[in-house]
């Protein structure tokens, strides 16, 4: 016997949650685009959808979210720290990739100095997954030992019924479990099978890669230039990756008074990393393509004992030259042999 | 034969004989509707080409790459009506030379791609000529009409609502034939014109920016609109410039390489009042 | 490498502000500021954390932050000594702000130059350039407690005569019998009244010729120099885990999050920016 | 951070009447980067510049804000005194509170925050100001003179007479231009020829003078001080240094019946011809379309006839490199076809004339010796019709502005008429008398009360011709009734026009023009003799229309304008020019053709083994006018504008 959530009462549920002071967040559909947001009502929730198109990432590291806000007088500045907006929240409804990305970036945004940015919106959140029972042709998470039902991240994970009714519900931490609690009436107990998980086919073998990236010798191959010879650098991949976690810091305002901002940057962009003398350390498009995949599965997992990939394979589905991390690393793969 | 096979031996006869250096194409993608650029510089590898209605992508962009053509050779691209015109309009700002430029031309009339004749840019001039006032295909048209019906507080709403989307990857820029600059002026942040926030102002500081300096330049290729990750349709804003411009000045983007950029172009017979 | 020394404040991105209270022009373009906390809870920190080798992150609000070395050393913490040449947005910002005027700095962050270890034995400082005050903050270091080190040597070269920083500096180690100042300027960079060599930094260093017996080499300068002077330490019989430099990378966080500063799996912000000649060599050299 | 003094004045009343200058005063005290502020009743007298300098000085203020009137009124007057308190001119702005402020607010209060708002974003500026030095331009101290009708040559002798060196360059094979077509001038009613004549010799004589005719500019390069020009002298076919004028060849040559422009077509010339007898110089060219050697490779009569062996059907046209330090462009105008009224019956009716064929009539060197002939019978014409405004201020088919002389011309001719043939009778068709000038109005009542010109008011529909007679339909307004009249001419105040090419030749020269292709003065009331290109300046009807007074007085006014550009060696330009970063240049040339003033090249930046790495432009600080089009043209926000540079102007939108 296993609790199980019907789709008919998760209505109910987001009322719950909302009275127990939760704000409830999941896949919307809004003008031609499937993102994480909030929900009014569980008819606002789009679940159909293989995944959304925007990642989990921007609930916790947004694309621009202020800093400070300053003030310049004549003999004393002012600083007024803007730490993100608090508030308990649950995201219904994430899928298990985006999941695991963010369990995959929690030890960068700790290690040493805790970005509370990130960790304050980390602590106040409950995920709940839903396991994925479709996929397409760009899914990779098996290749990055992850799976459709990969619990890592997420503090309830959901398997859709085979009745396609309700899901499966597994409590996988307290907090998970807390948040359980406030709907429990409206859990049944049952035997309903689940519908079986999606199945998504090996792309690549992500250990040899590694194992082929750390060969020093492959840092300087002919393969990176004839990779990425149709990368336009655009950067989408990155911005829609649930892993990728680079940043720029900005200041905006009028004279004496604005925001100092964290925005999202990319070590796709040709400006990344040039310096101010106009020496640019990875002055090529194939530099910058070997440097994020060097860094996703060689430098991450060195230091932080996992690859920066989940597998969404959102790199691949957008982008507009048909590149992606599949396709290097199917090659790399090929080399490795 | 088929198109497909006809540019594909052309292509061979053009690598074999050395008259170009490299074939820049489409070739398999990672799904079966999908196609990616491909760059063949033997003609052995000739045989990875492909040539269907999936090969949409406007491939000019990639000529401008830095150091391509400096050496003098020449480049062999295929390229649509679209891709045509953008190369008349690299060649008339200077960024590349024309002559450099074999064009394996094709259309796509339903899924079925037909070849254009001609090699050279010029060849196309009396095919460019008949697109002129022409909308070229029916995406997104059907909400261009709707955007044209509005009230311009409901257009500003409606576009508030898309920027809004916007994430500020730039993609739009890069995947642009047009957007050729070594920096772009969001890059110049001495001073920082335009925020790098995704915020509703910077949004639109950056979409409008750009729209501006693409009027009387875009071919309407879609680049943009399909490299948009959050599916901005950035080509209507453009074609709303194209058809103004259009209007105002007569100017359709890309008729050949000689024509002047229409907002700084003046005209012998234009008034000159607003210099004084 | 050393272990990081880090202070916790509520927000890791907050600055203290500082102010100028005194500033000198080194050379065309280039300008040391010294700056004093306003907050004694955060000096307090300072004096805690700072070791010679580390940097900060220099601002001002509206404009943003540059990241470079605290030229000042680590016997000295009652201030902050930095030098900067005005390039980008941030140190045109710093260079129009005068004594008196407050910025911003965060830090100090990064590793440090294990100056413990250097205890007995001789010193030998390269620098090039704009790159004397990493130098300088290890020369001060050094000299403030001089009887704990064997000789001391110093070469520095720059491009021209007016582009050596540090001038009045370079007069009192000039003057000192416990320091060997070894000066040189680029071919053409002399000036009518120039004393000392002229020529480049690594055929200089071989022409003073320290030597590597029991030496530590710290070495500072463009990338260029680097390589080649690296080259002459090799000739000279110097151990690459004996030669130290710093790297400068590009850095907005200083924490190890923004992701720009890596070269190869190091992480400059956290793991440097001190590093033994051994440890550059195993970093991908197209990427520095 | 910046030490910037804030003045502000109280101009009076005029400003401290509306803002509170005290508060003003206080608010910027505590500005950030303000040294000092503080108020006074006139900062522009010398008391008041005096205090300026003063605080300068005692403060060591590294900017300077006067809050006063526009910059217009007093930016120089502050940037001198900043200098001479030993600051670098450049670095003192004026913020505009009494014009964009007090002077159009009503509210005080209001207008204080609005004063506030305006000083701190100046302030904001000048903090980031740079110091500029001015562009030091040397000068060729030689003026060139396009033109020569009576505004040229006026130019020239003004010039030359000053000692400074002239070239003259006119298209025609003599000087003169339409002046010397004319017959008797209003309102004195003197010959035209009597007092144009000794002019053209003046000029030809002068030795300043280099007189270059039937020659035309082909191209102008370079800018204000420094230009060089490029003349097309013109084959001649006959040596212009051997022929003494004789007139040999012209009484020889058999081509006889070739229309003379001079005579506005109703008169003949030779093939080989000098327009009029007192061409100046007086030596003929050769009218290549018509002459019969040139069309079927015989004759050589006037090569037979010359006594000094001058002809050369060799000769080519040869090309005169020039440097000028100032170029005067008067270039005249032409008369509009009168073709367009068709209705009118002009080039149908050989007896409808325009004004000038009817100047040619009445000029005793004219075809018929002064007689008014019709030109279709020769015989005298009992009655004639003026049309007045025929292409005047008439926007559907001749050009909308009034051509100002022909009020005046026609009373003259009216006038010339009934001295001329007595008992003839006149009719003029006008929509109002414009005769406002010395003597002018006092002119057109003499020729309606001593000469009886019938002035009827009122436009002409139609003029046919009926049994030998010219009919003339109209309305007269005043009367509200249709008129007939039938006449034996009828004369058409025809629209002055610019030069056909005029527009082309603006392209050449680098000028402005307006959409008829009159040149366009920098400033129609402040800058009327300048064009918009720093160095070259405008004199008679190529601007307007003018008649002979109004182009002397501005053909003297453009001689000294480039006298005092040849006062001093060396020019003073303001530095606020365009700087094009070449890092970030893209090479489009956007900005090469958007510069209205030429001064934007494309350079080519190589590697050291010579070879080109890229091309961007370049801007010449001679030719730029800092007005800035190529800044907002340039995509790549490469191109900057020193003293109004991005940094400074996104500092004052964000002071605000």
């Amino acid at each position: 016997m296993t609790k199980i959530l019907y789709t008919d009462k998760l209505d109910n549920c987001v009322e719950r949650w909302r009275s127990a002071g939760l704000s409830v967040i999941g896949p919307v559909r809004n003008a031609n685009i499937t993102a994480y947001r909030p929900v009014g009502s569980a008819a606002d929730l789009e679940l159909s959808q293989i995944l959304p198109d925007r990642s989990i990432k921007e609930l916790f590291f947004p694309q621009t979210e202020p800093m400070m806000r300053y003030s310049i007088k004549k003999d004393a500045i002012n600083t007024e720290e803007c730490l993100p907006p608090v508030g308990p929240r649950i995201i219904f409804g994430a899928r298990p990739c985006d999941a695991s990305g963010l369990a995959i970036d929690d030890p960068l945004f700790g290690w040493d100095y805790k970005d509370e940015y990130w960790f304050n919106r980390r602590n106040e959140t409950v995920i709940v997954s839903i396991a994925c029972t479709k996929s397409d042709e760009f899914c990779m998470c098996t290749s990055l030992k992850l799976s459709p039902d990969s619990t890592k991240g997420s503090d309830v994970l959901l398997r859709p019924l085979e009745s396609g009714k309700g899901w499966q519900v597994e409590e996988l931490t307290d907090r998970g479990r807390e948040a359980f609690k406030a709907i429990a009436e409206l859990l049944t107990e049952g035997a309903e099978a689940a519908a079986p998980t999606a199945v998504v086919a090996e792309k690549f073998d992500a250990d040899a890669c590694s194992e082929w990236l750390r060969n020093p010798e492959n840092f300087e191959s002919r393969f990176w230039k004839e990779i990425s010879v149709r990368c336009i650098g655009c950067g989408s991949c990155t911005y829609l990756c649930p892993t990728c976690h680079c940043f720029d810091i900005q200041d905006e305002g009028d004279t004496f008074t604005g925001i100092r901002r964290k925005n999202w940057d990319s070590c796709s962009f040709a400006l990344f990393t040039m310096h101010t003398s106009g020496h640019n350390p990875r002055s090529t498009q194939s530099a910058r393509w070997r440097q994020r995949i060097m860094h996703k599965f060689n430098y991450f997992p060195g230091k932080f004992s996992a690859n920066s990939c989940s597998g969404c394979g959102r790199c691949t589905r957008q982008c507009p030259v048909d590149m992606g991390i599949t396709e290097t690393l199917q090659e790399i793969s090929k080399l490795s042999q | 034969m088929s198109i497909e096979q006809q540019y594909r031996t052309r292509a061979k006869e053009l690598l074999s004989s050395g008259e170009v250096k490299m074939v820049i194409g489409y070739s398999k993608g990672s799904t079966p509707d999908r196609r990616r650029p491909a760059f063949i510089s033997t003609p052995e590898d000739v045989e990875t080409l492909v040539l269907d209605g999936a090969c949409i992508a406007n491939l000019s962009g990639y000529l401008v790459t830095e150091g391509l053509l400096s050496d003098e050779k020449r480049v062999a691209v295929f390229l649509r009506p679209e891709g045509i015109r953008a190369i008349n309009i690299l060649a008339a700002e200077f960024q590349l030379n024309a002559a450099q430029v074999e064009i394996l031309g094709f259309n796509t009339e339903g899924n079925e791609p037909t070849a254009l004749s001609g090699s050279k840019v010029d060849d196309f001039a009396e095919l460019i000529g008949t697109l002129k006032g022409i909308i070229p295909d029916t995406a997104g048209e059907e909400l261009y009409k709707k955007l044209e019906a509005m009230s311009p507080q409901e257009r500003f709403d409606f576009w508030q609502s898309e920027f809004s989307k916007c994430i500020k990857c730039y993609a739009c820029r890069q995947a642009c034939p047009m957007c050729y600059c070594r920096r772009c002026i969001v890059d110049n942040n001495q001073p920082q014109w335009v925020n790098t926030s995704s915020h509703t102002l910077g949004n639109f500081e950056w979409n409008i920016v750009r729209a501006f300096h693409l009027s009387g330049r875009c071919v309407e290729c879609g680049n943009c609109d399909r490299a948009c990750p959050v599916n901005i349709p950035l080509r209507l804003i453009n074609r709303k410039m194209a058809g103004e411009v259009l209007e105002a000045f007569d100017h359709f983007a890309g008729s050949s390489q000689t024509q002047e950029p229409v907002m700084a172009s003046f005209k012998k017979d234009d008034t000159e009042t607003f210099i004084l | 490498m050393t272990e990081n020394i880090h202070s916790a404040p509520q927000n890791i991105y907050k600055p203290a502000i500082m102010k100028i209270v005194a500033r000198h022009d080194e050379a065309p373009g280039v300008r040391t500021m010294r700056l004093e906390f306003q907050d004694p809870a955060e000096h307090e920190q300072f004096k805690e954390t700072f070791r010679t080798g580390m940097f900060g992150l220099y601002g001002i609000y509206g404009e943003g932050e540059s990241t470079f070395c605290v030229a000042s050393p680590e016997t000295r913490k009652e201030y902050i000594e930095c030098t900067f040449r005005q390039s980008g947005r941030v140190t045109s910002a710093l260079a129009s702000a005068d004594v008196g005027d407050l910025v911003t700095f965060r830090g100090p962050y990064g590793n440090r130059f294990p100056i413990e270890d250097f205890y007995g034995k001789n010193l030998l400082f390269i620098a090039g350039g704009i790159a004397l005050p990493p130098t300088r903050s290890v020369i001060w270091s050094c000299l403030d407690q001089r009887e704990k080190f064997g000789k001391v040597t110093i070469v520095y070269g720059a491009r021209t005569v007016a582009d050596l920083v540090y001038k009045h500096e370079l007069e009192e180690w000039q003057k000192r019998d416990d320091v060997d100042l070894v000066l040189a300027v680029d071919p053409g960079g002399e000036s009518p009244d120039w004393k000392h060599r002229v020529g480049f930094v690594p055929t200089v260093l071989e022409e003073a010729a320290p030597s590597a017996e029991n030496c530590v080499a710290v070495l500072c300068g463009p990338p260029i120099m680097i390589k080649f002077t690296l080259n002459s330490l090799k000739k000279l019989g110097f151990e690459e885990s004996n030669v130290y430099t710093t790297l400068e990378n590009r850095m907005k966080c200083g924490l190890g999050k923004c992701g720009r500063c890596n070269v190869g799996s190091v992480y400059v912000c956290k793991e440097g920016p001190v590093f033994t000649a051994a440890e550059v060599a195993l970093m991908p050299q197209a990427d520095l | 951070m910046s030490k910037i003094g804030v003045f502000i004045c109280h101009c009076g009343e005029n400003i401290a009447a509306k803002v509170d200058c005290t508060r003003v005063a206080e608010v910027l005290g505590d500005h950030p980067g303000v040294g000092a502020s503080v108020e006074y009743k006139y900062f522009c007298s010398d008391p008041g510049q005096e205090s300026v300098k003063r605080a300068i000085r005692e403060n060591n203020l590294t900017g300077v804000v006067v809050a006063a009137c526009s910059p217009r009124m007093h930016e120089a007057t502050f940037r001198k005194a900043c200098a001479e308190a030993g600051l670098n001119p450049y670095m003192c702005e004026i913020a505009n509170i009494r014009e964009q402020c007090s002077w159009v607010h009503n509210d005080g209060e209001q207008a204080t925050d609005k004063a506030i708002d305006i000083i701190r974003s100046m302030v904001e500026k000048v903090k980031r100001n740079n110091m500029l030095q001015p562009i030091e331009v040397p000068v060729t101290r030689r003026a060139l003179v396009i033109g020569g009708g009576i505004a040229g040559i006026q130019a020239a002798l003004d010039i030359a007479n000053a000692g400074q060196e002239v070239v003259l360059v006119e298209r025609e094979p003599s000087l003169g231009g339409h002046m010397a077509q004319l017959s008797e001038t209003f309102p004195t009613l003197d010959c035209s020829q009597c007092i144009m004549t000794p002019r053209m010799v003046e000029a030809s004589q002068h030795p300043k003078i280099r007189l270059l005719t039937y020659a035309e500019v082909e191209h102008v390069d370079g800018y204000i001080g420094n230009f060089k020009v490029k003349v097309r002298m013109k084959a001649r076919y006959v040596n212009k240094d051997t022929c003494t004028g004789c007139g040999e060849c012209i009484t020889k040559c058999p081509q006889k019946k070739l229309s003379s422009e001079f005579d506005c077509g109703i008169g003949k010339r030779t093939a080989i011809y000098t327009p009029f007898a007192q061409a100046v110089p007086n030596k003929p060219v050769i009218d290549k379309d018509n002459c019969t050697y040139f069309k079927n490779g015989k004759c050589k009569v006037c090569v037979k006839s010359c006594p000094l062996d001058c002809i050369d059907f060799e000769m080519q046209d040869e090309f005169i490199d020039l440097e000028i330090g100032a170029i005067v462009v008067a270039t005249g105008f032409q008369v509009q076809n009168n073709a367009v009224y068709g209705e009118y019956g002009y080039g149908k009716y050989a007896d409808v004339i325009n004004g000038l064929q009817f100047e040619r009539l009445a000029s005793a060197s004219g075809p018929t010796s002064g007689k008014i002939l019709r030109p279709s019978d020769g015989k005298e014409p009992e009655n004639i019709v003026f049309i007045q405004c025929a292409g005047s201020r008439d926007p559907s088919k001749g050009v909308k502005y009034c051509s100002k002389i022909c009020c005046m011309y026609t009373a003259k001719h009216a006038m010339l008429y009934a001295h001329k043939v007595h008992g003839g009778k006149s009719n003029i068709f006008y929509m109002d008398i414009r005769a406002a000038g010395k003597g002018y109005d006092e002119f057109t009542r003499r020729a309606i009360e001593e000469d009886e010109a019938g002035y009827v008011r009122g436009r002409v529909s139609k003029v046919w011709q009926e049994n030998g007679k010219l009919m003339v339909r109209g309305a007269d307004t005043l009367l509200g009734r249709p008129v007939e009249v039938a006449a034996d001419m009828v004369v058409l105040a025809t629209a002055m026009v610019p030069q056909p090419d005029a527009k082309d030749f603006a392209k050449v020269v680098g000028i402005g023009y307006d959409e008829y292709g009159f040149f366009n003065e920098a400033h129609l009331k402040l800058r009327p003799v300048e064009s918009s290109t720093a160095g070259i300046y405008l004199a008679g009807a190529c601007q307007s229309p003018k008649d002979i007074p109004d182009s002397v007085a501005q053909a003297s006014a453009s001689a000294s304008k480039v006298l005092a550009l040849f006062s001093k060696e060396k020019l003073e330009r303001e530095p606020v020019i365009a700087v094009n970063n070449e890092a970030t240049c893209a090479g489009c040339w956007g900005c090469v053709l958007a510069c209205p003033y030429n001064a934007i090249e494309k350079k080519d930046i190589l590697d050291r083994s010579g070879k080109v790495i890229k091309r961007v432009a370049s801007v010449n600080p001679g030719l730029c006018q800092g007005c800035g089009t190529c800044v907002t043209f340039c995509r790549s926000n490469s191109i900057d504008l020193a003293g109004f540079t991005e940094k400074q102007i996104f500092a004052e939108v964000m002071g605000l």
